[in-house]
């Protein structure tokens, strides 16, 4: 079961990255394209998590809370600069 | 039983985070668009920590509970994150409005 | 050591003068040097005695074997006479210099340059080694570089002197070449011992290119014909350096070498046909041009160059007897030569000029100085009883048994029968257009006087020894002569005799018709001159070397423009072809194939897909990056898939430092960002873009080769060892932060050392620096009024503890699984950062007013003085320990020093990324003060 | 107690969150989790000049586990909207008038509001009295904000006391 | 183990962190502590020199493990030779910047014991990605050493310099990686072994990895077409930063002499190349300096190309593979590194008299001092251009006579060209410098002698390594044998005596 | 897989390097960023491409397939933290220069793209 449910889910986050991926390159604005890379690490932490589970390794977990973390910082320094310019004013 | 629940959340959450992106990808303005992430993804790694939190549970080294740190954060930064994009959005939106004046 | 003494004694006071001068002042550098040299002059006695003896005095130590050089000193009949002349001048020089300098000159500085030359000079006729012949020999045309530009706000002067050294320093440089080349034929450089190897040294197929290097040397110091024109240029030095340098001593060290290296290199056709060639050369084109000067001293400069052409072709007419005649000329030159330039320079002393169409009827203002020049003038044109006429009368003779040259024999004597025309016509002008030809015009001293008595008292003494020389040969000079040709020979000399009259010979008839037809070419000079300005347009050729050095260094600079263009974009270029080069070349010049034997592993969906879209998004961003903002989007995407291939092949700890890297990158672009100008950079040429995209494929590939090339070979590391004793070695089961932290410790002090002075770097690059904020096309003109954001200040608030428990975790972990003190040092980091994003730097430093800087000093001692501490333990530096210490209540508890290094490296990162990070936000604050406050 | 303890609340939750982190109740990380949960909060409660109050802070369990439920069913309808045909959406903008007196509690409802069925928060006024949101799916604006107002914003009311 | 071994790496570490630790307002204790650094470095390295001498190599073990799986350092005649020319040329760079050099920028005290870190880190290593490490410590203090002072000539140069210098670095490590991936090592010894018996199917691919290293090598030393960011940095540098750079270029130097004779020896096929591709860079590289100098239209510039044709000079004698070439080069090394560092803290004197002439080499009104000053220059001059009697001449004679002909010809050719067009070049700079048209307007004069100690103790060297030749040269003949047996290094490193045998 | 991987690295290298050879400064900064990410990866990569290694000791009871290489990883992470110094310093740099010669051309001049 696991064996069919684990490639399938990750065809579909690998599918959503590419999905993002591509709202990434149309833009058309600035702020469609930080969306689609926040949800691009979004997607990428549950890439990692279910990665973990694929490899049966829980070490990936790390990694995926400071994926979350950076996305989150990445995100609001983007959006701070195009609101302020100075991100650290 | 376990595989097919744990299997279950994984499916859930694969789907969700694939239809946020599809959100994403195909709604027609930002503002439209920032629905799917916010939410749709979200909920889809949910389903994978739940997941994750069942396959690690079982093993024999105790329960698997750090996922939900993963879950909580996510919970506090998404809506902040389509906050501020939407807000930055509002913001060139308005400039353009402005030029155009 | 009487010798060295000899050597050295100038050499070593010759800042005494210059020392005195500031004491003393005018007549105290000249007493000095005087006694320097007259005490020389007396040293030189006792070698002199031996050398009368045939045993000559000599030294000789071993010193630097490796590169040839000794030590060694030889005072033989040859060296003594050049050493009596250089010594005996000298002295009379120093004494005629004394008057003839004013007083505004710094005369200790030039009686400094004397006694250097005068070393040098003499160093260079004793030495018995090649290689310190030459030392001294450089030492003598850097000495007259400085002598010859003594009035140094002359431009003649400084031009003259620099190409004086131009091309005797090149000169000089072709004579190591051949130095070299003898030593290498010879085994030795030691000219005594080289004197008997002429027969196997003319042999040697080398001979001829060391030959010619050895010649290329003496003709250039000697001004033989094409490199004579410095010489009359180097008459812009003060007369007294002409009278010593540039006809007594310096130009006569090339004669000087052909002399000594007579018995080595002599005897062969090259040396026949080069050497008496160019002497031959010399001496016509010296004498003619020597008429045609108006400057006093020119006309002397070129008479001197055609007296040493009359002397290396004697040398160089080869056979024993015209040696010996080279060396009397030599000696007779010398005398007369330096008479007439002390005499000509007294005249420019007390006219204030030196152009014969101005001075005129000298004779009835300075009727002494006047027969004093005439009769050293009269040598110069080979008069009898005077000294000039014995050793041109042997001259004469000598060119008549040239059986060598065959039918053309005739020719030479008729030459030289030539250049003794020309000599007595330039003579006879200088007396007569000086001493007589009615009344001076317009000079700038009017009436002239006699000079000092003193100044004249040098000339009266080498012009009596014209006379003596001349009149009474076997009684003056003979012996001397018969010392120094026999040494220089170092053959029995032949029969001679120095005689006034050896009945009516070819020669005395030669010299007759020289007498006869100079005077008649006088009379006639008018015509002459008329004749010779249409066929030498007036060259300078000082001017013409100046162009050519001109032009030369403008070429000079074309050509390291050609690579060294100042443009970054070149320069990449060329080291990127170079790194082609390096890779291709190798590979296509091996049959084997790049392609290894290790069998491909198979690809999935999910790496492929993360391979596909990091490719994109690079290209993304080279697509983007005129749209700045644009291409951190895409640098973000990149890097987040390098995280997930690093996930992906089993690297977690890299992923981890990849992620916070990645993060604070990218920060720093935003920052950066918001100061770079407004304006959007300008497409380049296609031809341009092309050529770099080319670039960048070749580089691209070369890349993809050696992955590929290392990727298909079979593995055979050294990670075994890490892998067995990470845990029982090192306590530690992340084998990567064992490696990091134990192993190879010592890269991550240097890591952290990296990092903190890239930190002090950046802050020293941003200290004193305002920016405008420029701003990036497609975003907005106005920023947003409100500066922050309720909703992200106050999560933000709640998630900084929960960031900094995070990165404790980490911090602790790190031995054992993914983490460690880099990774926690960025977390914090980040997490302050986060605060400073959502609330304001300034807010942020409020609440927290640690020092970065003390930070990280503390950082990097901690984690050196960790390595350090297994010293106490008498282990080497970094040897970790660690051990497992039972606690109640909490269990057992791993210890390792490996927790404390890390600690280090914890507390650096963090202050690192900090102070970069605050600097550069108050850079934006510190301008608005500015602005604001300017305005 | 207010000099080494200034947020118990906060360092409740960090030992709890620590102890997540370590997934372990060994009593080294207990000791370790609850030294941290003390050590932290004095050096971040510089970081929180006006700490938040929270009056009735049990009331927040039924709260967020409305917002659970509420979550789980906006995904459902908001992947039913994605799904289906683009036209069919009606999205806008709405201004939701806010009671709210403390800034916890404002960040709170936006929090809310963005979570829940349809619904983003775009932008919250710089008096905290209006919080501008995009709605994917507007049937009667009016409605929805009476809606939010009723369903979130009143127990957020009770539990700040605002 | 030799504890010695580190204290060139950890003295001028703890100085820099202290100097960082008094911050900034304390200039004064952070000159004494740089300026105890220096003369710590000096005596230690001469204490290391003296160990060298022996012919023993000294290996040390860091963290006691066993080569080759850590990092090891190894101190041969070669690196003590070199550790002692650093800290020489350090102590009066030290001075000069003392003289106020120091506090026209930020962190100066700091920077500079770090460079030195660097550079002494580089010499000791043994390990191939440590030397990277250094390489990056040596190159970062280097940045923000060239920027210190700004304005804009500073910051343009600097910036052409870092690029340069960060593709440098990553063409390091692809050349690293390449090796590793290849042979499965790291440590110098062991990868010598490895790369001479690497299956031949590897040979293309080892032989590409020791082409970019030479290629990153040559960026570092400045060789023919990868120069181009020299001249300008060294010339816009402050005068005690572009003189203690003069070693920069040979660190360059020294990887590409360690590579050629421990990783690539002559004898395999990378070697070959190498060995072919050498002597023909050096010559090049050597005309591009003499060109240079000739084309130059400042003081600093010229001497920017001298150290060029310092590079090719250095190249000319290692590409021969020979005793008495390499024992020529090491005593080159030396001899211009203090020379050319002499010469760049003489500009700034000269320079610094003549207004908006700067050091532009056009005539201009007669330098102060010109009896000091034009001495030193000439002193300068006669050793910069390989004039007799000073130590570039004996250098030149050992490089020459390394050579012999006919197989040297163009060797000779372009050495003996090469000395003349220099010497055309520093006459025509002397003589605009320091002769010209007596203008009344009074020109700033430096008083004392302290602001002229500093060139003074550099040029004197050249006097010194005149004086002392005869030991010089059996020093770096013996450290020539010791480079072309390269075995001992390889043994010392892998198969350490036993414990109680050696120090 | 050594194809992909050798192909991701010349693609990364490829764009670094073109973006190097633009004249603007933050073009260069944004192509060393690529070209260090390339260099990283094939460092990695030299410890051979391991996909189901174990990262660490023991992280997996029973785990049969070989640890990979931590060799490179340690080297790579130090490359990393090298490159960000390098990176932060040559950005900031680009800054000064911008102040000092007035432009964000890398020859500071503004005549030729
Ligand atoms: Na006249
Ligand atoms: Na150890």
């Amino acid at each position: 079961m696991l064996n069919l449910a684990i490639p399938l889910a990750l065809a579909c986050i690998g599918a959503a990255l590419l999905l993002n991926f591509w709202r990434l390159v149309r833009g058309p604005g600035p702020a469609d394209r930080i969306l689609a890379l926040d949800t691009m690490y979004v997607n990428t932490t549950a890439l990692l998590v279910l990665l973990g589970i694929h490899l049966n390794r829980s070490v990936y977990f790390e990694a995926a809370l400071l994926i979350a973390l950076m996305g989150f910082v990445g995100t609001v320094a983007l959006c701070k600069y195009l609101l302020r310019g100075d991100i650290i004013e | 039983m376990l595989d097919l629940l744990i299997s279950f959340f994984l499916l859930i959450g694969g789907a969700f985070a694939l239809i946020g992106s599809i959100g994403l990808a195909r709604l027609p303005d930002l503002y439209t668009r920032l629905h799917g992430p916010t939410k749709a993804t979200t909920l889809g790694i949910g389903g994978i920590l739940i997941a994750s939190m069942l396959h690690f549970g079982a093993q024999d080294n105790g329960p698997s509970v750090h996922e939900i740190l993963i879950t909580l954060f996510l919970f506090t930064t998404a809506p902040i994150s389509a906050y501020l994009v939407a807000r930055a959005a509002l913001h060139l939106d308005r400039q353009e409005d402005g030029d155009r004046l | 050591m009487l010798l060295y003494a000899l050597v050295l004694l100038p050499l070593i006071g010759s800042p005494l003068p210059a020392l005195t001068a500031r004491l003393a002042g005018r007549t105290a550098p000249v007493l000095t040097a005087a006694a320097i040299s007259a005490v020389a002059l007396l040293l030189a006695l006792p070698p002199l005695a031996a050398a009368f003896a045939g045993a000559p005095m000599e030294a000789y130590h071993s010193w630097l074997p490796q590169a040839g050089l000794d030590l060694g000193l030889r005072m033989d009949g040859l060296g003594a006479l050049f050493v009596l002349l250089i010594l005996g001048i000298g002295l009379l020089v120093l004494l005629y210099a004394h008057y003839y300098l004013t007083k505004e000159e710094a005369v200790g500085r030039f009686y400094s340059f004397f006694l250097v030359f005068m070393g040098a000079m003499v160093g260079v006729v004793l030495s018995d080694h090649l290689l310190q012949l030459l030392v001294f020999w450089e030492l003598t045309s850097l000495s007259s570089f400085l002598l010859i530009g003594f009035n140094h706000q002359r431009r003649e002067a400084r031009d003259g002197a620099a190409m004086a050294l131009t091309i005797t320093g090149g000169g000089g440089l072709a004579l190591l070449a051949g130095f070299l080349l003898l030593g290498q034929i010879a085994g030795t450089y030691r000219i005594s011992a080289l004197l008997d190897m002429g027969d196997l040294i003319r042999a040697h197929p080398l001979y001829t290119p060391a030959l010619v290097l050895i010649l290329l040397g003496a003709f250039t110091k000697s001004a033989q014909f094409p490199f004579h024109f410095w010489l009359p240029r180097a008459m812009a030095a003060p007369t007294p350096v002409s009278a010593y340098l540039h006809s007594a001593t310096m130009v006569k060290a090339g004669v000087f070498l052909l002399a000594r290296l007579f018995p080595v290199l002599a005897g062969t056709e090259p040396w026949f046909f080069i050497v008496g060639g160019i002497g031959l050369l010399t001496l016509l084109y010296g004498a003619y041009h020597a008429l045609f000067q108006h400057d006093l001293k020119g006309l002397l400069a070129y008479s001197t160059i055609s007296h040493l052409g009359l002397i290396v072709l004697l040398f160089g007419i080869d056979t024993p007897l015209a040696a010996v005649a080279g060396v009397f000329h030599i000696i007779n030159h010398a005398t007369f030569k330096a008479s007439l330039f002390m005499a000509a320079g007294i005249i420019d002393h007390e006219t204030g000029t030196r152009d014969m169409r101005f001075i005129n009827g000298l004779w009835g203002y300075m009727p002494r100085t006047a027969a004093l020049a005439m009769v050293a003038a009269a040598a110069m044109a080979g008069v009898p009883l005077l000294n000039g006429f014995l050793s041109k009368e042997m001259f004469f003779a000598e060119t008549l048994h040239l059986s060598a040259l065959g039918p053309a024999r005739g020719l030479v004597p008729l030459a030289a029968t030539l250049a003794g025309v020309f000599a007595v016509a330039y003579s006879a002008r200088f007396i007569h257009d000086v001493f007589f030809n009615g009344e001076p015009k317009g000079l700038p001293i009017y009436p002239p006087h006699e000079p000092p008595r003193f100044m004249r008292l040098p000339v009266v003494i080498l012009v009596g020894q014209c006379l003596l020389v001349g009149i009474v040969p076997g009684l003056t000079v003979a012996p001397f002569l018969a010392l120094a040709a026999g040494d220089m020979l170092g053959t029995p000399l032949p029969d001679y005799s120095l005689a006034i009259w050896h009945g009516f010979t070819t020669p005395l008839a030669m010299s007759l018709a020289a007498l006869i037809g100079g005077l008649t070419l006088y009379a006639a000079r008018q015509r002459l001159f008329a004749f010779h300005r249409q066929r030498w347009p007036s060259v300078d050729a000082l001017v013409l070397f100046q162009t050519a050095l001109d032009r030369l260094a403008a070429m000079a600079r074309r050509l390291t423009r050609l690579v060294a263009n100042g443009s970054l974009q070149q320069a990449i270029a060329l080291v990127l072809l170079a790194t082609i080069l390096a890779v291709y070349w190798p590979l296509a010049n091996t049959p084997s194939s790049i392609t290894g034997p290790v069998r491909f592993s198979s690809i999935d969906g999910l790496t492929l897909t993360g391979a596909l879209l990091m490719m994109a998004a690079a290209m993304l961003a080279v697509y983007w990056h005129r749209h700045r903002f644009t291409v951190l989007v895409a640098l973000s995407v990149v890097g987040l898939m390098v995280v997930l291939a690093f996930v992906r092949f089993s690297a977690p700890d890299l992923a981890l430092t990849q992620l916070a890297v990645e993060v604070v990158t990218i920060l720093l672009l935003i920052l950066a960002l918001f100061f770079l100008p407004r304006r959007g950079q300008s497409k380049s040429q296609p031809p341009r873009r092309v050529f770099h995209l080319l670039l960048a494929l070749a580089m691209g590939t070369a890349a993809g080769l050696l992955t590929w090339g290392v990727l298909t070979r079979p593995f055979d590391s050294i990670a075994a060892f890490f892998l067995a004793n990470s845990l029982p070695g090192g306590g530690g089961a992340n084998v990567v932060n064992v490696i990091l932290v134990d192993f190879r410790g010592f890269d991550t002090l240097g890591e952290i050392t990296v990092l903190a002075v890239a930190a002090l770097g950046i802050q020293a690059l941003l200290d004193n620096l305002c920016l405008e904020a420029g701003m990036v096309e497609g975003i907005p003109d106005r920023w947003a009024d409100e500066r922050h954001i309720l909703v992200l200040s106050l999560i933000t608030r709640l998630l900084l503890p929960l960031a900094l428990l995070v990165a404790i975790h980490f911090f602790l972990r790190g031995h054992n699984a993914p983490g460690g003190g880099f990774i926690a040092g960025l977390v914090s980091a980040v997490a302050l950062i986060l605060q400073s994003m959502a609330s304001g730097i300034a807010w942020t430093r409020q609440q927290w007013r640690a020092g970065y800087r003390p930070l990280i000093a503390w950082g990097v001692l901690i984690t050196a003085a960790t390595g350090a501490g297994s010293w106490l333990f008498g282990h080497p530096f970094l040897t970790s320990a660690f051990g497992h210490v039972r606690l109640p209540l909490v269990g057992e508890l791993e210890l390792a020093t490996a927790m404390l290094f890390d600690l280090g490296v914890a507390l650096a990162v963090f202050g690192v990324v900090m102070l970069i990070l605050e600097t550069l936000g108050n850079l934006n604050q510190r301008c608005a003060e500015t602005r604001k406050g300017g305005a | 107690m207010n000099r080494w303890l200034p947020q118990p609340l906060t360092s409740l939750c960090l030992w709890l969150l620590w102890l997540l982190l370590t997934e372990s109740l060994a009593p080294g990380h207990l000791l370790l989790g609850g030294l941290l949960a003390l050590a932290l909060p004095l050096f971040t409660v510089r970081f929180c000049p006006d700490r938040p109050r929270i009056h009735r802070p049990l009331l927040l369990l039924p709260y967020l586990a409305v917002l659970l439920w509420d979550i789980t069913v906006a995904n459902l309808v908001v992947a039913r909207l994605i799904l289906g045909p683009a036209r069919r959406l009606r999205p806008a903008f709405i201004e939701l008038p806010l009671d709210l007196g403390s800034d916890l509690a404002v960040v709170l409802l936006t929090h809310t509001v963005s979570l829940t069925p349809g619904t983003v928060a775009a932008h919250l006024s710089p008096d905290r009295r209006v919080l501008l949101i995009h709605a994917l799916d507007v049937d009667d604006s009016a409605e929805l904000v009476a809606h939010i107002k009723q369903r979130y914003e009143r127990p957020l009311k009770e539990i700040f006391a605002c | 183990m030799n504890h010695w071994l580190m204290m060139p790496l950890l003295v001028p570490l703890v100085a820099a962190m202290i100097n960082l630790l008094l911050g900034g307002r304390r200039m004064g204790c952070q000159r004494l502590v740089s300026l105890a650094c220096s003369v710590g470095l000096l005596a230690g390295s001469i204490i290391l020199m003296g160990f060298a001498h022996s012919g023993e190599m000294y290996v040390y073990r860091l963290g006691d493990w066993p080569a080759p799986f850590a990092i090891v350092l190894v101190l041969d005649r070669l690196s003590g030779l070199l550790l002692v020319t650093t800290a020489l040329l350090a102590l009066p760079c030290l001075l000069q910047a003392m003289d106020g050099d120091d506090g026209r920028g930020l962190h100066f005290h700091v920077l500079f014991p770090i460079q030195l870190l660097g550079i002494n880190g580089a010499f000791l290593t043994g390990d191939l990605f440590n030397l990277f490490v250094f390489f990056e410590i040596l190159l970062i203090a280097s940045y923000s050493l060239a920027l210190h002072g700004g304005g804009p000539e500073r910051v343009r140069a600097g910036l052409h310099y870092v690029v340069l210098n960060l593709i440098g670095s990553a063409l390091f490590l692809l050349a690293v990686g390449t090796l590793y991936g290849l042979t499965g090592t790291l440590n110098m010894a062991d990868l010598a072994g490895r790369v001479a018996a690497a299956p031949t199917d590897q040979a293309a691919l080892l032989r590409a990895s020791g082409l970019v290293l030479l290629v990153v090598f040559g960026l570092k030393a400045g060789i023919l077409p990868l120069h181009s960011w020299l001249p300008a940095l060294y010339g816009s540098a402050l005068a005690p930063v572009a003189a203690l750079f003069a070693v920069m270029t040979k660190v360059g130097v020294y990887a590409m002499l360690r590579a050629a004779t421990l990783l690539f020896p002559p004898q395999g096929p990378v070697g070959g190349t190498l060995a072919a591709l050498l002597p023909v860079l050096a010559l090049l590289t050597l005309a591009t300096g003499a060109i240079g100098a000739l084309g130059a239209q400042r003081l600093r510039t010229l001497i920017a190309s001298l150290v060029i044709l310092s590079v090719g000079t250095l190249l000319a004698g290692i590409g021969q593979f020979t005793a008495s070439g390499f024992s020529a080069a090491l005593y080159y090394l030396p001899h211009t590194t203090l020379v050319t560092a002499g010469l760049f803290l003489l500009a700034e004197p000269i320079g610094g008299q003549r207004g908006d002439l700067e050091d532009r080499l056009d005539t201009g009104p007669p330098v102060g001092r010109p009896a000091a000053l034009g001495l030193l220059f000439l002193m300068g001059g006669v050793a910069g251009a390989g004039l007799p009697p000073l130590s570039g001449f004996i250098g030149k004679l050992l490089l020459l006579r390394s050579a012999p002909l006919p197989d040297g010809t163009w060797l000779w050719g372009v050495v003996l060209g090469s000395s003349l067009l220099t010497l055309i070049a520093l006459s025509r700079a002397g003589s605009r410098l320091f002769w010209g048209p007596v203008v009344d307007t009074e020109t700033p004069t430096p008083a004392g002698w302290r602001p002229l100690l500093p060139a003074t103790l550099l040029l004197a060297a050249s006097l010194a390594m005149t004086v002392a030749a005869a030991p010089i040269c059996r020093y770096t003949e013996a450290t020539a044998r010791q480079l072309l047996t390269p075995r001992h290094y390889i043994e010392a490193v892998l198969n350490p005596a036993p414990p109680g045998g050696t120090p | 897989m050594e194809a992909l991987a050798a192909c991701t690295v010349a693609v990364l290298v490829t764009c670094g390097v073109y973006l190097l050879l633009r004249a603007r400064t933050f073009s260069v900064v944004v192509g060393l960023s690529l070209l260090s990410y390339a260099v990283n990866l094939f460092l990695f990569f030299t410890g051979r491409l391991l996909g189901k290694a174990p990262p660490l000791i023991g992280s997996t009871a029973g785990d049969e397939a070989p640890l990979a290489d931590p060799l490179p990883q340690a080297l790579v992470l130090t490359a990393i933290v090298i490159g960000f110094g390098m990176t932060a310093f040559v950005l900031i740099l680009a800054l000064r220069a911008r102040g000092e010669l007035g432009s964000d051309h890398v020859d500071g001049k503004e005549d030729e793209a």
